[in-house]
């Protein structure tokens, strides 16, 4: 058992044949992912590591029944090819680009929401089923099979965190990284739901950052779960008003201060963890 | 980023928002030039990316061309939430009856566009927002919705529009929302929209915040010439520098060097530092990906920054891959050398090929990389982060 | 019985303040329409005809519970006086004014089919149910109570129909103009199939006109019909590519002819007429 | 609105869909000094609004500024479809490896907008439709709706376009749409869309009808010399005139004068016309409401028109007033005077003051009215329709 993705998820790219999707397809499939083509328009009957390439998605979907695709585009793209893989049926959807402009994601989401599809991202390394599936650009080594989940806004993050639980021996059922930008195709609630519907997962750790509204919005699945949840916040010495690597990682106002998200968290029953070393600790303390 | 009210402004006019006439100085006896034509009171706004403004006394009146110079002058002078003001923008003085809110922002929990209106302008909105819920009124929509004029009519009414401006008012708000759609704006405000005594709607004081990713559809701006810039105040020269380079930085006021991997553990690692007693000398994330050249210039920055006392290096190889990394690394030290005490942790992708690169390096130049303390995957970051501290202490001779 | 709109519809009108709107409200409540009100932005609180004046629709709805309305407006004002019409929950509207832009009636249908109102026109003289309720610009004279339904893409049209109906003694059902715009808020089907499942219709005066396609389609439902569909065509003689005053009313291409809307017409069924003078002897012929 | 080809090909090229240089002339010598400067064979095409431009004679090839100068002369010198040829555009001759269609329309019956694509390029896309469905290919879209880069593609693909270009054509289909949304089109047409020789598509035959109701908004065609005109053909004179003066009106080749209230029977009452034996000299409308001023100037078109022997009228007041409708007539009769026999019928809204003015100004001036003869509802339409034909055949004498 896992979220997202096992190793029976047919999983396509977009944007196979460009230089960052030609070197991930190849590393996605050394894990064991099981990739079965992937798409570039104009490009359709090349192949890349020896998976057929098509020019639209509808055209791979049929060819190879893909139910999962893995976005490698400039941002600017981002926008049709997820409508496009939507349209043509897939249900999950990993968009790894960063800079994807808001309004196109709102875009997205609507089509999203409205075909009943998950899209992860965008600036995301993408959703790790350790042992299974690997979908994005996360590194192997920090990851195995194990009884925590992870969700956070940051693929560094999501690494030192596995690392951690690795190194512990507590091992990742899934790591989902939610992405970077400011507006996001899912949001922690949906994901922490997810996992809490997990019969694998014993616990989640949930990394937020400054900015936005995705980790407040988590309060009542959070109270709800009966999975216990485990919370880091990046940003609590941030500066206001600079936009901290991620377009998404900046306090605007009085939006998004790290100090706020965690005393949230805390209070629907989140377990706060300063440093990644409080995690196992916690775990522990949890009986997980 | 954030516009300039004299740049939002301009886009107000062009979208038909009702603006007073006005003029941008960058010095005093300019000031003095444009309101020496002008007839009735003026009022000078300091040019800030800042909220604020008016509580700090960024906001002066004057009466005639003199009075307007010597308050210019002050103006000039002043620092804004540390931001130094760089310009003044010259108005007449609004006779005020009454001031409304309007503004267009993203709710991002729902997904949605929402226009925001209130009969209680020229005030905090977030503040009105909880003390008089009441006082607030939403239409949200889609982004595939318009803004139909009698959505933006029945807001105009509960706001409190005299019916004569009414209709006028309704198109205020339909353009405003044009706007925020046209140039994927994050947040555009009138506050205060103003009623004058006269009857008429102006748009006192303007917001507009754009979504960085998308200002490259926008190739007007440039032709305005509105750069890429912070949400609040501009780029240091460093800040500046970084940017044409592609890194994303920030100066901070500490004096730790920080040279993490990944936007996200940039953030992190900066709280780690202040966990352990340090303080940063800056945040900076290399990219998604970065070629050898750029995690070179990365070091570069931090090196030649004289705050900079000690450099704390993190690298979890994902996009990134550990062998680019470290040949960027290498690069550096050969080309530049490393005149500041670092320590640093590498692993992730490709970090056996990493630390290969590196070994061979040192076997052959060991003299650069006599500042350098290097752990894997073994040490946990916190181990790192707290190193980090220990060598800029030392270095500050404590 | 009658379709569409009798005695206890509540109407309101957009556009009640302008020039038309004041003239056409005075006489449709001298017919005894059931006017309750209208609207017109900035001028609410005023009254026409004794009738209360609202700045917006819904404020309209909310007061008077209108469940009609008959706009009177500039044809640039039509498409947002529809779709706020809808919005606000009116389930029937008459959209009198011409040269409403094509896409502009794109949006407006799309908005009423979602929402299940029906929208009739543009460029309509309004629909009348003789002896109850006049909704738009007809004239009072041509018209009588009576058991005949008449659907027309054109005003003058539907009062000479009306005319000879009421002179050889059938009457009217009610009477609908269907706009002569390119393209309508309703069809004639639709309107066709209302007619059929009215009591009172005995029979159905269809009046078309060269251009568009309404007519073709309607040929499905008239065979479903069981009340019998006559049929006028104007146009048999005009010239391809000129608008003739309406700007429906225009032979593009081989798309429109006369000629062949009535001959599929006739197939479909209807009993075809040339001059008006037909309709009342084909009405005897079929016992009507 | 039909626009000529020269026209459209500057709308496409505003919307980056391929075309060549081309020039437009209105004198076989400009198109000699055209072509003197151009390498290669031409192309010379009629500019006509109306189809079968090439079976008619009216497209026509040259080597070189002589040839090109002499088939000029001959084109200028044609009627296409009845329509002069007052312009002719020159393009360089393309070598056509194949011909593809493209096109933009609207779906009234189901309320949508459709692209519609084909591999027979060059050739009636209505007769194709007939003759071989399975060669069409359409995606419908609600107005709503964008053509994302995906479903142009795959038309394209379905089409075959060679895969190479399968993007750029894309794009040409996107863009195409665009116009289409962009100016309120009911038709956008690339036919051919070809594809040289040289593997380079080029929209080579160019079509683009604007909804007329919508043109107000496109304020920039007017600057680009887009006037208001017919579907197929330039108006005649006195269809300006009446164009100016806010009258819908045609010029027909018969002799009676129409002079009806209401579009619809202005064409129904044509066919009555022709059912009884008479041909109309004109069609009219008084367009809704007409004001008196407007209803004289209706007759002064008749009146002077030569060609028209008799007048038939017939006003059912509707949204027209028949006061109004009187008073105008009354006006034309002592302003102007009538010089033709005239049959008519009035009734609808008002008649009753419409009758007691028409009374009223007879007996004041009974020789204005001798060539009326008048009725009012209780006369079938088709009587007076009758009357009208007889009359003109009295009139001419037979």
């Amino acid at each position: 058992m896992a979220i997202l993705c096992d190793k029976n998820s047919k999983v396509m790219v977009q944007g196979i044949t460009g230089g960052a999707g030609k070197f991930h397809t190849e590393r996605m499939l050394a894990y064991g992912t099981n990739i079965v083509g992937g798409t570039s328009p104009g490009k359709g009957g090349q192949t890349v590591s020896g998976k057929p390439v098509f020019d639209t998605v509808v055209e791979c979907v049929e060819a190879t029944q893909a139910d999962v695709s893995v976005i490698f585009l400039p941002a600017r793209f981002v926008k049709e090819a997820a409508i496009e893989a939507i349209r043509a049926g897939i249900k999950f959807i990993v968009a790894i680009p960063e800079h994807i402009p808001i309004h196109d994601m709102l875009y997205v989401r609507e089509e999203a929401v409205k075909a009943k599809a998950t899209v992860i991202g965008g600036n995301t390394a993408g959703v790790m089923t350790p042992g299974e599936a690997n979908l994005g650009i996360m590194p192997d080594i920090a990851f195995a099979p194990g009884r925590v989940g992870t969700v956070s806004r940051s693929g560094s993050i999501t690494y030192y965190v596995a690392d951690t639980l690795t190194r512990t021996g507590f091992g990742e059922s899934t790591c989902v990284g939610l992405g970077g930008d400011p507006v996001l195709g899912s949001t922690f609630d949906e994901i922490l739901w997810k996992f809490e519907e997990d019969e694998k997962t014993k616990a989640v750790v949930m990394c937020g950052e400054i900015g936005g509204v995705y980790e407040e919005c988590a309060t009542e699945t959070i109270r709800k779960m009966k999975t216990p949840v485990l919370a880091m916040i990046g940003g609590i010495y941030a500066p206001p008003g600079k936009r901290m690597g991620h377009a998404g990682a900046i306090v605007e106002g009085k939006m998004g201060t790290a100090k706020e998200k965690l005393d949230i968290l805390a209070a629907a029953g989140a377990h706060p963890c300063r440093t990644f070393l409080d995690i196992p600790e916690t775990l522990k303390k949890l009986g997980v | 980023m954030r516009l300039y009210e004299f740049e939002s402004k301009q886009l107000f006019e062009n979208f038909k928002i009702p603006v007073s006439k006005r003029f941008i100085a960058k010095t005093s006896d300019e000031v003095y030039g444009f309101v020496e034509n002008m007839a009735g009171s003026v009022v000078l706004k300091s040019q800030v990316l800042t909220g604020g403004r008016g509580k700090a006394g960024g906001i002066k009146f004057a009466d005639g061309a003199n009075e307007a110079r010597t308050k210019a002058r002050e103006l000039l002078q002043m620092k804004i939430n540390g931001y130094a003001v760089n310009s003044v923008l010259i108005e007449l003085k609004l006779t005020v009856k009454k001031e409304y809110y309007v503004g267009v922002t993203l709710d991002r929990a729902n997904y949605k566009i929402v226009i925001i209106a209130s009969g209680e302008g020229g005030v905090d909105i977030e503040k009105t927002a909880v003390d008089h819920p009441e006082k607030i009124f939403k239409k949200s929509l889609s982004i595939k919705e318009n803004l139909y004029s009698f959505d933006a009519l029945l807001l105009a009414k509960k706001i409190g529009i005299p019916q004569p401006l009414l209709k006028e008012s309704a198109y205020i708000i339909i353009n405003l929302f044009e706007l925020f759609k046209n140039y994927d704006a994050k947040l555009v405000e009138i506050n205060p929209l103003v009623l004058t005594n006269d009857d008429k709607l102006i748009a006192a004081d303007s917001r507009v915040s754009l979504d960085d990713d998308a200002v490259f559809r926008h190739v007007d701006l440039k032709e305005m010439g509105i750069e890429t810039r912070h949400e609040e105040g501009e780029m240091t020269p460093r800040e500046r520098q970084a940017y044409e380079w592609g890194i994303p930085y920030l100066d901070l006021d500490g004096d730790i060097g920080m040279f993490p991997g990944g936007a996200g553990f940039g953030i992190m690692g900066n709280d780690f530092i202040h966990y352990f007693g340090g303080k940063p000398a800056n945040f900076m994330d290399s990219g998604g990906g970065p070629a050898p050249e750029r995690i070179a210039k990365m070091l570069v920055l931090l090196d030649e920054n004289p705050n900079v006392k000690a450099i704390f290096g993190a690298r979890f190889g994902g996009i990134s891959r550990c062998d680019d990394f470290a040949k960027g690394v290498i690069m550096f030290l050969k080309e530049h050398g490393l005149s500041k005490p670092m320590v640093m942790r590498m692993t992730g992708n490709m970090w056996q090929e990493g630390v290969r690169m590196f070994e061979e390096a040192k076997k052959e130049n060991p003299e650069l990389f006599e500042h350098i303390e290097f752990h894997g995957i073994e040490t946990p970051i916190e181990e790192i982060a707290k190193r980090a501290v220990e060598l800029a202490k030392e270095e500050r001779g404590q």
